[in-house]
């Protein structure tokens, strides 16, 4: 297991609760603006989930597409999402992991092996490729390239997948695995606890890794039912609704951090059991 | 017309992968989030069983025979020959007439074909699919009407608003159309719409518009639409005796020239060329030759593909007058067939294919759907190249351009 | 397909006359201006020379069948069965589907044949048409920029100025269109204005747009025609082992119902049905229904038939929806045949027809021509009232609605 | 032959002159002015031509068409236009010949029977019926009913008419036969005096049967031109464009009439020998 997220998990067991963590699209609505946003929310959430903007994703809801169409208007890159992540973690005191989350497409354009190696570089501490495919041969190559320098792959098991695929992709996660509330996008629905404790149930069964929830996690009540039954809470949607209220206002930068922040600290609360 | 069944002759592997042996480079592939995987399965699953179904297959033969007419004629053209100096230079030129099938296009053939197994296998109540020109859309809804199911057809808000025949039709044959506001406001965000409403409805269908997307999704429409060309081959040989020497057809996302060449892979006597749009000129970065332009193998929709996207992997605008050629991907099995040499690539300028319009609408009294100007103009060139008065030439003259009139009206009273 | 020749069985005399020989009452003749007498007995002579010249007839049903497309599906048609409560009650139900056709309609027959004619036989360089809703026009000028003629069409000031995807294919079709100003600017005065144009050159060919005009217009188009009813009668056999029991076409000029129907004018036991457009109701005096309005008997166009006419013999304009079926008269064989009972008559008003249509795309996924939905109204009606589980219905599907859209979209958003 | 013709060709003949056939369409452009036209007109011309107006014609120019709309919007019919004449001759003291020009429709709707008796009650010499084609049973019934009541059927010849048709139509005329001077449409082309000369030629063989001819001629010097070919001399759209200048610049009634005269006036000076 990587080892910010052990020291997360440890520190979490010992507070008893669950970690928080926040995804936001890297560079939205720029860069010094998302600089400020990930340094002032490492405080108060155990992960950071950054999102590399694809602009052809195929999974993504229209709120984080348009923060995409943002984040690339403002000159979103991999290589400047890197360089994100490296200053963020060198002006943060906190055990705050970082996590990327984006698509095979420009993980393939920027080279698999370099992909990894500048992860390592910058600190990332898993990675999320939401179209990788278990069986794929970039799958394979992703896998070995994060284990052999214990960075997490996170991989997403949603309630319709069923036993045999979750088995494969249990076997390459190493730190958690992320489990998708209910089929549809981010954003669309409620967070559905009937389909996370069949899955969970089912997980825990096989393997002791923690798990995390996202999809549907928007208000602290949310927060604390998933938290009864998740390792790690994911909440995005709203995270990212917040930072366009924040910046169509008028906010960037620290202002901006600030008010995106006033809203994660108050979700945050939920993980406490 | 007794219709030879399909023949495998161009497998992909199990995870639908087309390598080549010589570079190793794989094309295809399952490449979508862990949600869509289970409603890739069942379409898997679903076609396997399809295609050893044998009331499901002639069902859906005779429908595609009676209703969408896929026994189009294969019309010895006389008029082009003489535009590139007549039988006695060039040989006999044939045009297979797909303009003339349902919906005016080669489209109804695959769309057709999937929203009948939808129905019949997958037992579906509603389709879900996406698109620019409304080409595809205009064929998955007229499917769906017949066949009973829901249609639900997403298109980016910025297509939506131009004026379109097709559009208005989808919206005739009871189709809900929703519009969608991402990104660039046009095909692909679209499409990743469409992917996403079938991630939240899993007992929904997702009919793709050409041989795109994700496995098995290249397979099956190629597989279904081969049908055209199974007919094309018998009725060139009654025609002539023997094999074409050449096939040419268009390559937007690839489903025509794959529905047409599909027959002749392995038929080495056989040149077969796929023509894109070098829209303003190849040179100008502004036109939508994936494989002419060499474009880079990237992971589009899907699937393994070239791909036109930029050094950091986002996918590029495709620029063309053909609204049915403007993708910035091309299917993976016509990815690798070019990169194995065995379809040759040639691109066509929106100029050259607007003045093959008006030649076509003048000289042969064929009013061609904007796309298919593309594959004659380059065909006409290479035969005329070709100079072999034995050979007997195959177009795949794909649609009609009811839907290209205004535009093309405008461009004969300005240019005129 | 062997296509069986043609044979006359409801010849005219030789003056171009079908007699009633119970009423004495004479439809048909050349009732036109000397000027004009020599123009048509060239066109007469010539016709009699074609239908004795093997070539001319083979390579006339080459380019009928390869570039017209004629052999066109017949479709069953389920959904249309279940609609009227099932083939367990009502028998089965076919749809010929001339849709298809090249140029979407079953005009292109008659047009192409004659516009082929003009060529070979008359050696004519131009062509001379009039047009209304331009579906004529757009298939003669199609055949004349496939056989390198000239093709000027006269078309009404008023019909000019609406929007017509027809007339601008027309247009693309490299046709002269003339505006024709007189008297109401529409077809009436066109085709006055066409035949005036053939008198001023004496050297070209007019081509008429249905069954109509004076001798031998009326039985030359039908004949060409009604290849159409030949291959659709050996379909019908092929399917079902026998002949249909109706026979449903609707009836503008009356070509497409001459070319379903004539092939069965001997065969008792098949009921013909032409249907005519009663617009906003025969009794508003609005419509176009000739023969279910029982219109009294004149002489239009070089020909007696039944006119819409007052009372001193000035032509009324007809009122319909469908531009295609706007028209005052009615071919004289068409007349001839309602006269002696063989062809029964019925009316569809524009609201039923264009109800018809919003029915046909959300349950059939054929997307009709408006005219085609007055007849497919009306057959449903009567197949209802007979009950036959027996029974198999033929029913004439002459065209596709393209150039409907934007009108009947609009219906559609004003009325659900 | 007709008894007004018959006077008429004798004068003609003492005068050595042709006869002016002047052609208007009854009623244009209303009742009361056509009425005054023919009155002004009968002191200048041998024969007036009156149109009956159709609104479906196949044969008229552009300009005799919008003539028949002028007529048929301000209510001109068959009993109407026969009304007129009746009038107008009644009205007159030369012995001016009255022939309808109109087509077969009409006539048919009327009645071929009563058409012909009121032709006789309203004092008409001649009938034209432009479609009326000479193998039909209808020009059997009018060439038969006018016959008996000594009235003119008057045949079209043209150019392009083979021998054998205008042998038929020959037969048919008792007072004169018209000639259309070129394939075309009234007012068209200018008068062609070749064709013209060809077909009298061709006629004088076999009847000495007076002739007309009409179709292009438009001024002074083409009346003269035809004057020296044949018996009668037709002129009708330059006429006809007369009276609708006349009636757009606000003439109407006698005003209109002597507007429309004094070219006439001018036109028929041609025909001295
Ligand atoms: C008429 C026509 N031709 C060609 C194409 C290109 O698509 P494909 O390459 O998938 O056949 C389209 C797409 O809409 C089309 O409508
Ligand atoms: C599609 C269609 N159907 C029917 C008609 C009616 O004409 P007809 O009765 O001559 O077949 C027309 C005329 O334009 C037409 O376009």
């Amino acid at each position: 297991m990587n080892k910010t997220f052990q020291k997360i998990f440890a520190k979490a067991k010992a507070e008893n609760r669950s970690c928080f963590v926040a995804f936001v699209t890297g560079m939205d609505p720029d860069y010094e603006s998302s600089k400020q946003i990930l340094i002032e929310l490492s405080k108060y959430c155990s992960v950071l989930e950054v999102g590399v903007s694809f602009n052809t994703s195929t999974s993504d809801s229209s709120i984080i597409m348009s923060a995409n169409d943002r984040a690339i208007k403002s000159g979103a890159r991999t290589e400047k999402i890197f360089q994100l992540i490296k200053e963020v973690k060198s002006e943060i005191t906190s055990d705050t992991a970082f996590v990327t989350m984006g698509y095979l497409n420009q993980i393939h354009v920027y080279g698999i092996d370099k992909y990894i190696k500048d992860c390592k570089k910058s600190g990332v501490d898993g990675c999320i490729v939401v179209d990788s495919n278990n069986e794929s041969p970039e799958d394979e190559l992703i896998f070995k390239g994060l284990t052999k320098n214990d960075i997490a792959f996170i991989k997403l098991i949603a309630p319709t997948n069923d036993s045999a695929y979750i088995k494969q992709s249990l076997k390459k996660c190493s730190s958690w695995v992320y489990i998708v509330s209910y089929a549809g996008v981010t954003g669309s629905k409620d967070v559905n606890l009937e389909n996370v404790k069949k899955l969970t149930k089912m997980i825990r069964k096989q393997s002791n890794i923690p798990i995390g929830v996202g999809f549907g996690v928007k208000t602290l009540e949310d927060v604390k039912k998933v938290s009864k039954l998740a390792d790690l809470v994911v909440c995005g949607s709203n995270i990212v609704e917040r930072i366009k209220e924040g910046s169509q206002n008028g906010l960037s930068g620290q202002n901006l951090a600030h008010f995106v922040s006033e809203y994660v600290i108050n979700l945050a609360k939920g993980v406490k059991h | 017309m007794k219709i030879p069944p399909f023949k495998e002759i161009n497998p992909p592997d199990q995870l639908g992968y087309w390598t080549n042996k010589k570079t190793g480079e794989k094309y295809g592939g399952q490449y979508i989030s862990p949600l869509l995987i289970p409603n890739l399965k069942k379409v898997e699953e679903g076609f396997k069983k399809a295609m050893k179904n044998k009331k499901f297959l002639a069902g859906l033969e005779e429908q595609l025979i009676n209703h969408i007419g896929i026994v189009t004629p294969l019309l010895r053209s006389k008029e082009l020959e003489d535009i590139v100096g007549g039988e006695k230079k060039i040989g006999k030129i044939f045009l297979k007439r797909t303009d003339l099938h349902h919906d005016s296009s080669h489209k109804p053939v695959s769309a057709f074909s999937s929203v009948y197994f939808a129905k019949h296998i997958l037992k579906a109540k509603k389709i879900i699919t996406e698109t620019g020109a409304s080409m595809n859309a205009r064929a998955v809804a007229s499917a769906c009407a017949k066949l009973g199911l829901e249609c639900e057809v997403h298109i980016g808000a910025v297509d939506s608003e131009k004026v379109s025949l097709n559009k208005d039709i989808t919206e005739l044959y009871g189709a809900k159309i929703i519009e969608c506001h991402d990104s660039t406001k046009t095909l692909l965000p679209a499409m990743a719409a469409a992917l996403r409403s079938w991630q939240n409805d899993p007992t929904a269908m997702y009919v793709v518009g050409s041989v795109c997307g994700p496995h098995p999704y290249p397979l099956m429409v190629r597989t279904f639409a081969s049908i055209v060309g199974r007919i094309t081959k018998i009725q060139m040989k009654n025609l002539t005796g023997r094999l074409p020497s050449t096939v040419f057809a268009v390559c937007g996302g690839g489903s025509n020239l794959n529905m047409i060449s599909y027959p002749y892979y392995r038929e080495k006597s056989v040149s077969i060329f796929g023509i894109e749009s070098a829209g303003k000129g190849i040179s100008s970065g502004k036109h939508a030759a994936t494989l002419t332009s060499n474009a880079p193998i990237g992971i589009l929709l899907g699937a393994r593909s070239n791909v036109l996207m930029n050094d950091d992997g986002q996918i590029d605008e495709s620029a063309t007058e053909a609204s049915g050629l403007d993708f910035s991907g091309t299917g993976p099995e016509i990815c690798y067939m070019h990169s194995i040499g065995r379809i040759k690539f040639r691109a066509t300028t929106d100029k050259e294919a607007q003045e093959t319009f008006l030649m076509m609408c003048r000289r042969t009294g064929i009013l061609p759907a904007i796309e298919a100007c593309y594959v004659i103009h380059a065909a006409l060139k290479e035969i005329k190249k070709r100079k072999n008065p034995k050979e007997n030439h195959l177009i795949h003259l794909c649609g009609s351009g009811e839907s290209n009139v205004t535009r093309m009206l405008k461009y004969k009273r300005e240019n005129e």
